[in-house]
């Protein structure tokens, strides 16, 4: 029975990381890049048995649940280690695995340079991330999706400061821990709410007793769906709290593939997607969440437009892909939210692994203005990044294409014609920096030093592999969502995805399901006018970057000069850093510092004790002056205390 | 104005004034016999209170003995010659002459000049001069107050022993 | 068996006798007995955790000898739940200091030693007592030696630290003594019996302004051992003065004698007043966890920084003591031994860099990772540990005592839960200070990793880090019971109040009809 | 002149007794003070006799003997410690002897 063997997919790699991390420097870089790497496929594996066990099974009978043990309970509170794999899961499961041996494999060859005690130290590390997303992932209840949720926090810490000896990479991941930190106190303050209001905290419990408990549009419902966002907020790097994620780019790119790209940022959309029955009562918060999604997006995008570091420019373009999907899980489109997760995390990985190789082969060089060029040096490279960056630019029949445009139109259709409006322009930015990197990177003159010159080499087969194979899935994957409105002209291919997670979104919008059901009906023309839009604003889009970039380089330093001002508010991050720099980080230490001297020292160690110390010393020098041992003082005390004694009983 | 009450004010007026010159003057031997004269008055003073026994006894004592001693000591360590170091600080010469002048103050205030005795005491109808009579005092000596007069005789023994050790020179 | 828990309780006194015998001048057999004696202690003692039975008597091992009949003092053990947990937490750190301390007490080595095992009877007795004489005596004895191990071995201001630390305990303790007196007369006065057993005290009703007042008595002393906010001076000069081993058993087990006198004494004798009290102590407790992480965040001192983190999470421990239901009350009492275990090794780290650098000064350190990668591993689990890290054994404290709080107290707990950022804060700023960037002060260079001492003084702990985290199921299990009874105490509305409960009001007027005219005594 | 009461004497009494005091205040010398408290002495003992007179009890007489032979004895052994101390320290001013300072 596939059930009882649930508990094998984290498993696996957290033996790994006890493998790697207790005997790593033993059994040296070649055991340690098979058992990382090895671990994971095999995780990858049993999902996929999982998976298959699931679809094997009728759409509503499809849950596997597995209870570990009780972890805690204490009076009325009780939550366990326990694992559910329903359709949203597993799905997830399938990338963080599939995605993530991909990047392991990948790492193998990039971190090749490392010394034993480091290849060792990342695998762990890294071994460690995907126990923990798994966690977060199949986790049956939000007390054990908390935990998974802090350790993938604690992973992108460890990783993104895995070259400590650099102070800047250390406090790169400070930074990350502590702001997500700051999203799980808004995350564990929905969960004491949740507690209140259910009395539980795990999903079968809480999500299906949405409707009964909580009251449509009550404040109950508002405020603990809001603190959740909050968590997702900071997991998922959304205004306000992204100003971690560009500054994660310290890490290795690998790491920044996987962490920062393909899963754990994409928690926040999960947990979203996984409590839509809460979101559901609660329709104010889902229209901040599309709101936010869609700010973000545009925000980002722009921000990504002037950025020259190639990473940041891709961790820009990951904060706006997820405003898209948080965009769609805001308009209550949970599958469209989930189905570009999945896309993202393949280009966007792609993407990253794209990078890496390039960086790899100009020995850390991440500048685009020192790149250019390199088609016929880094061939494969080259295609891959090709396939996935039309992929994000949303040119069909690539993976990008479908889910954004189902994004787009599902937010057109649930009546958010302005959110719409600004997903479309973020859809031509998206083309338009995207492209601006592709042609900087490969296209044009080679801007790099000569020394950089001979040693440009492909990476090796341990790097391509990888990048070939989400190229594929670039362009493959869009193909399991493709809406009913093209699905019927090609011959009644289903919405796959659509119908794959029905089930566990079974209660939105009833004509959602329908839609997904994909059988004939109508399709409104609208939709096609949408998708012919958005198809044209990615294409303007890289039109304008071939022509800005390619056929006229000299043009964007011209538009630079003419609109100064705009051009460094924004390759300044619109300032944002220092903004939180002067509002929360600097005032708090003022305030601590504040504490500790003037409350602690000043106020009770020296007022209250010094000055009691000080009163006691004093009055003891007073009482011994009287004490002079001069018999005068003594009598004189004597009789005034006669005379005071005989004034208080003739008048007292 | 009888008698009596001149003889109050003159000899009140004595005392007061030889008491202030005994604090007053510089020179010992000099308060030594103006102390003296000071009990010679109060000796008076006792007589017109019909204490005659009493007025005796403070002239033997008092001025014969208690004095003599005084003069004696005086003599003995030569501190005739006035001495620099003699008076207080003037704030503590304050101090005192504010309280004097409070207690006095506050007994006045409290009406202490017309203050009259109800006559209660177990003697009360014998004519004064028979309460102040010598054998009025030594039949109440030896009868009631046996005890302390007992004791005040151990006292005296024991003083003079103390007095003998303490002046004695070392060897 | 027979008077166990006398037996545990005394043997190190036994112990210290026998380390009189040895020569002072033979330091290594004096450590290694010591040694030898905390561990056979523990091996006595561990069986408590075994022989407790959870669902059994209210309080087991009870051993109950008359001892002053005059005063009606009887010589009264018993342990519940929470004080094995804790007893045992005492058994297990005293080995491990003594260990810690091998090469870090270089002189008086046989004093310390006896101390050491003298101040753990004065803990033990402090958690065994159930008579409040018995209680007091034990509170006063165990500050005798805390205050020399602090005094003789300590840093340089160690008298003024050592001072501090004794006048403000004992200042508590007296008020304390007063507040049992005027119990004791009371009981007396009620019932006629002159008694000290805490049994027969918490079956009388005290009326409302005396219990009250009773309650401040007994609240101020253990708010100071806690330390709670305005009486926590103490803490941080006694934490960087004291030895390494002083240091950690001041905060694993003295901290947490506050704590465990709420449970014990203050509560449950005066639950009424308790309630009453309830917004200023748990005020004062948030109050306590964001100005401990704050002035921790600016601490230059690696020890005071520590200190000033107790402050912080013991606010948490009261928090949950305080939220009067099961599941807060259970958070407390497993953050009380879980901050035992975390905040024991963070000192015990302190102590390894002490030894190496002479310093406490985090300035002094930097890049120890590349050099200390063991110590790094440690140091590392240790200080997520502390900030409560979901799968350690801080998050399970820390969450059971907010979610348990936020059911009464929403606003409130919603302030402290900001903690949890806080916490984070200072430990990693720390953390990164002491063990990232790059070796630039030149005596860290060779500086030599753990020796096989010290990772065998951290490992235990590290292993009940992880334990405590993952599967804390045994210990909640065996506080359960204790737990429920203490919330059933607390809540209970005037004790003597017949069936239907009628709420008590809050003002003083003691409505006459609910004590029987039988009870209605004058003190 | 009125008839001379208890009042009178009473009166006088205080002020011997106030001087006597006064003295004690403000002479240094041991001799002068000690003086002073025979003068305090007498004007208790005058107090003592107008009472006992007035009232009609002998308490008051008697009483007035044993003050002058407790004066008596305090005058011996008072003169025997100032010439212990003329002897000890070559004077007999009260402000040198602070050996009971506190």
């Amino acid at each position: 029975m596939a059930a009882n063997w649930i508990w094998l997919v984290p498993a696996l790699p957290l033996a790994g990381v006890l493998v790697n991390g207790l005997l790593g420097r033993r059994i040296g870089k070649g055991g340690v890049s098979v058992i990382g790497p090895g671990m994971v496929g095999a995780a990858f594996a049993v999902s996929l048995w999982l998976f298959l066990d699931l679809a094997a099974r009728a759409p509503e009978a499809r849950t596997l649940s597995q209870n570990v043990y009780t972890w805690i309970s204490a009076g009325d509170f009780r939550a366990s280690v326990a694992f559910l794999v329903d359709p949203l899961s597993a799905t997830l499961m399938l990338v963080v695995t599939g995605v993530g041996f991909l990047i392991h494999v990948y790492s193998v060859g990039y971190m090749h340079d490392e010394d034993r005690r480091g290849f060792a130290r990342y695998f762990t590390y890294l071994n460690l991330f995907t126990f923990a997303m798994l966690v977060l992932v199949m986790a049956d209840n939000f007390l054990l999706l908390f935990v998974g949720w802090e350790g993938v926090g604690l992973c992108s810490y460890l990783l993104i400061g895995f070259w400590f000896k650099d102070r800047a990479n250390a406090t790169a991941g400070k930074k990350a821990f502590i702001v997500n930190r700051i999203g799980d106190f808004g995350f564990l303050l929905g969960i004491f709410l949740m507690f209140g209001a259910f009395g539980s905290v795990a999903f079968a419990d809480v999500l299906p007793s949405a409707a009964t408990v909580l009251d449509a549009g009550g404040p109950l419902a508002f405020w603990i769906c809001l603190f959740l966002f909050v968590g997702a907020v900071g997991k998922s790097a959304q205004i306000p709290l992204y100003v971690w994620l560009p500054d994660a780019m310290a890490g290795p790119t690998p790491v920044s593939a996987l962490i920062h790209a393909a899963t754990m940022v994409t928690a926040g959309v999960y947990m979203v997607a996984r409590s839509h029955a809460l979101y559901d009562m609660a329709p104010a918060v889902l229209a901040i969440v599309a709101g936010i999604g869609a700010a973000t997006a545009l925000y980002a995008a722009t921000i990504g437009l002037v950025q020259t570091d190639i990473k940041k420019v891709l961790a820009y373009s990951t904060i706006s892909q997820l405003g898209y999907m948080f965009l769609g899980v805001g308009v209550a489109a949970y599958a469209a939210g989930i189905f570009h997760l999945v896309t993202h995390a393949f280009f966007k990985a792609l993407l990253f692994l794209g990078a890496g190789s390039v960086i790899h082969a100009l020995h850390g060089e991440q500048d685009m203005r020192r790149m250019g060029g390199l088609k016929r040096a880094l061939p494969v490279t080259y295609w891959t990044m090709l396939a996935a960056t039309l992929a994000i630019a949303g040119i069909p029949p690539l993976a990008g294409f479908f889910s954004k445009d189902e994004i787009l139109w599902r937010t057109w259709d649930a009546g958010h014609p302005v959110l719409w409006a600004i997903g479309l322009a973020t859809a031509g930015l998206t083309a338009l920096y995207m492209f601006r990197l592709f042609f900087l990177t490969f296209h044009g003159s080679f801007r790099g030093t000569g020394e950089q010159r001979q040693h440009l080499h492909e990476s090796p087969p341990s790097m391509t592999i990888p990048l070939t194979v989400l190229g594929a899935l670039s362009v493959v994957g869009g193909w399991i969502g493709i809406p009913p409105a093209i699905g019927q002209t090609l011959g009644g291919v289903p919405n796959a995805i659509e119908s794959w997670l029905a089930p566990v979104f079974a209660d939105a919008h009833a004509e959602g399901a329908a839609h997904a059901a994909g059988e004939a009906h109508a399709i409104p023309p609208m939709e096609y006018a949408l998708m012919a839009a958005s198809i044209a604003v990615a294409l303007l889009g890289i039109l304008a970057a071939r022509y800005l970039w390619l056929t006229r380089p000299e043009l964007p330093v011209r538009i630079g000069l003419q609109f100064r001002v705009a051009a460094t508010v924004l390759s300044n991050k619109y300032y944002v850093d220092e903004l939180y720099d002067a509002i929360v980080v600097r005032p708090y230490n003022a305030l601590s510092h504040f504490a500790w001297r003037v409350i602690d020292e000043g106020l009770i160690d020296g007022l209250v004790v010094g000055g009691t110390g000080a009163v006691v010393r004093w009055q003891s020098r007073v009482s011994s002056a009287w004490q002079s041992g001069a018999i005068p003082t003594y009598v004189t005390v004597f009789f005034g205390g006669v005379v005071a004694i005989l004034v208080y009983y003739l008048f007292g | 104005m009888t008698g009596v009450a001149i003889a109050f004010w003159v000899l009140a007026a004595v005392a007061v004034l030889c008491s202030l010159l005994v604090i007053t003057s510089r020179n010992p031997v000099a308060s030594v016999l103006y102390l003296v004269v000071t009990f010679f008055c109060l000796a008076g003073l006792f007589v017109t209170l019909h204490s005659h026994f009493l007025a005796a006894i403070q002239v033997i004592v008092y001025a014969g003995a208690i004095m003599v001693l005084f003069l004696f000591v005086v003599m003995l360590l030569n501190l005739g010659t006035p001495q620099w170091f003699d008076v207080a600080t003037t704030p503590l010469k304050a101090v005192a002459l504010v309280l004097g002048i409070g207690f006095v103050g506050a007994l006045a205030a409290a009406g202490v000049g017309d203050f009259e005795p109800s006559a209660t005491g177990p003697a009360a109808g014998v004519h004064p001069d028979v309460l102040g009579s010598t054998e009025a005092i030594a039949t109440a000596l030896y009868s009631a107050y046996y005890l302390p007069f007992l004791v005040t005789a151990l006292l005296l023994l024991v003083a003079m022993v103390g007095a003998v050790v303490l002046a004695r020179r070392e060897r | 068996m027979a008077f166990y828990l006398t037996t545990i309780l005394f043997f190190p006194i036994l112990g210290a006798v026998m380390l009189a015998g040895i020569p002072g001048r033979n330091r290594a057999a004096i450590r290694q007995a010591t040694l030898a004696i905390a561990v056979i202690h523990f091996l006595i003692a561990l069986p408590l955790w075994w022989l407790y039975a959870p669902g059994g008597a209210d309080y087991q091992f009870v051993e109950h000898v008359p001892w002053i009949d005059s005063l009606g003092v009887e010589y009264h053990l018993g342990v519940d739940g929470v004080s094995v947990l804790l007893t045992l937490l005492t058994v297990l750190l005293t080995p491990l200091a003594v260990l810690g301390s091998w090469r870090y007490i270089d002189h008086h080595v046989k004093e310390f030693h006896i101390l050491l095992l003298v101040l753990t009877t004065g803990m033990l007795g402090v958690f065994f007592a159930l008579d409040l004489f018995v209680f007091y005596v034990f509170w006063e004895l165990m500050l005798v030696p805390m205050y020399f191990l602090i005094g003789v071995w300590g840093g340089e201001q160690r008298v003024y630290a050592a001072v501090k630390f004794f006048l403000y305990t004992f200042l508590g303790g007296v008020l304390m003594l007063v507040g049992i007196l005027a119990l004791y007369f009371h009981h007396q006065g009620v019932t006629g019996v002159y008694t000290t057993s805490l049994a027969d005290l918490m079956a009388i009703p005290v009326p409302g302004e005396l219990q009250l007042a009773l309650f401040l008595a007994f609240a101020i002393a253990f708010a100071i051992k806690v330390p709670m906010f305005p009486f926590h001076t103490w803490l941080p000069d006694a934490h960087v003065q004291a030895p390494a081993a002083g240091s950690v058993i001041l905060a694993a087990v003295l901290l947490k004698m506050g704590t465990y006198g709420f449970y014990r004494f203050a509560m449950p004798l005066f639950p009424e007043a308790a309630r009453q009290a309830l917004p200023w102590i748990a005020g004062l407790a948030v109050v306590g966890v964001i100005y401990g992480a704050m002035v921790a965040l600016v601490q230059p001192n690696v020890k005071k920084l520590v200190a000033y983190s107790s402050v912080s999470h013991l606010g948490f421990v009261m928090l949950g003591l305080f939220a009067l239901n099961v599941t807060g009350v259970q958070g407390s009492v497993i953050q009380m031994i879980n901050h035992g275990i975390s905040t024991g090794a963070l000192f015990f780290i302190c102590g390894m860099l002490y030894e190496r650098r002479h310093t406490y000064e985090i300035a002094q350190f930097g890049g120890l990772s590349t050099v200390m990668p063991v110590f790094a591993v440690l140091f590392m689990i240790v200080t997520l540990s502390s900030i409560g890290l979901p799968g350690l054994n801080g998050f399970v404290g820390e969450f059971l005592i907010l979610v348990g709080m936020f059911q009464n107290h929403p606003w409130m707990t919603g302030i402290a839960t900001a903690g949890v950022i806080l916490a984070a804060y200072y430990m990693l700023r720390m953390f990164q200070s002491v063990m990232f960037g790059d070796v630039e002060i030149e005596a860290n260079r060779k500086l030599p990793d753990l020796s096989g001492r010290e990772v065998a003084v951290l490992l235990p702990l590290v292993a009940l880090i992880v334990w405590i985290g993952v599967y804390p199921a045994p210990f909640l299990s065996r506080t359960e019971p204790s737990v429920d009874r203490f919330v059933e105490r607390v809540t209970r509305t005037a004790g003597t109040q017949p069936a239907e409960v009628a709420e008590l009001d809050a003002d003083e007027a003691e409505p006459p009809e609910a004590v029987p005219a039988g009870l209605e005594g004058r003190p | 002149m009125s008839e001379v009461g208890v009042g009178h004497y009473l009166t006088l009494s205080a002020i011997l007794f106030t001087i006597g005091a006064i003295g004690v205040l403000t002479r240094k010398n041991a001799i002068i003070v000690f003086m002073a408290i025979e003068i305090m002495l007498n004007a208790a003992n005058l107090a003592f006799v107008t009472f006992a007179m007035s009232i009609g009890d002998l308490g008051g007489l008697v009483m007035v003997l044993f003050v002058i032979a407790v004066a008596a004895a305090e005058a011996a052994v008072g003169l025997a410690i100032i010439v212990a101390m003329y002897r000890h320290r070559e004077t007999v001013n009260v402000e040198a002897f602070t050996a009971m300072r506190g």
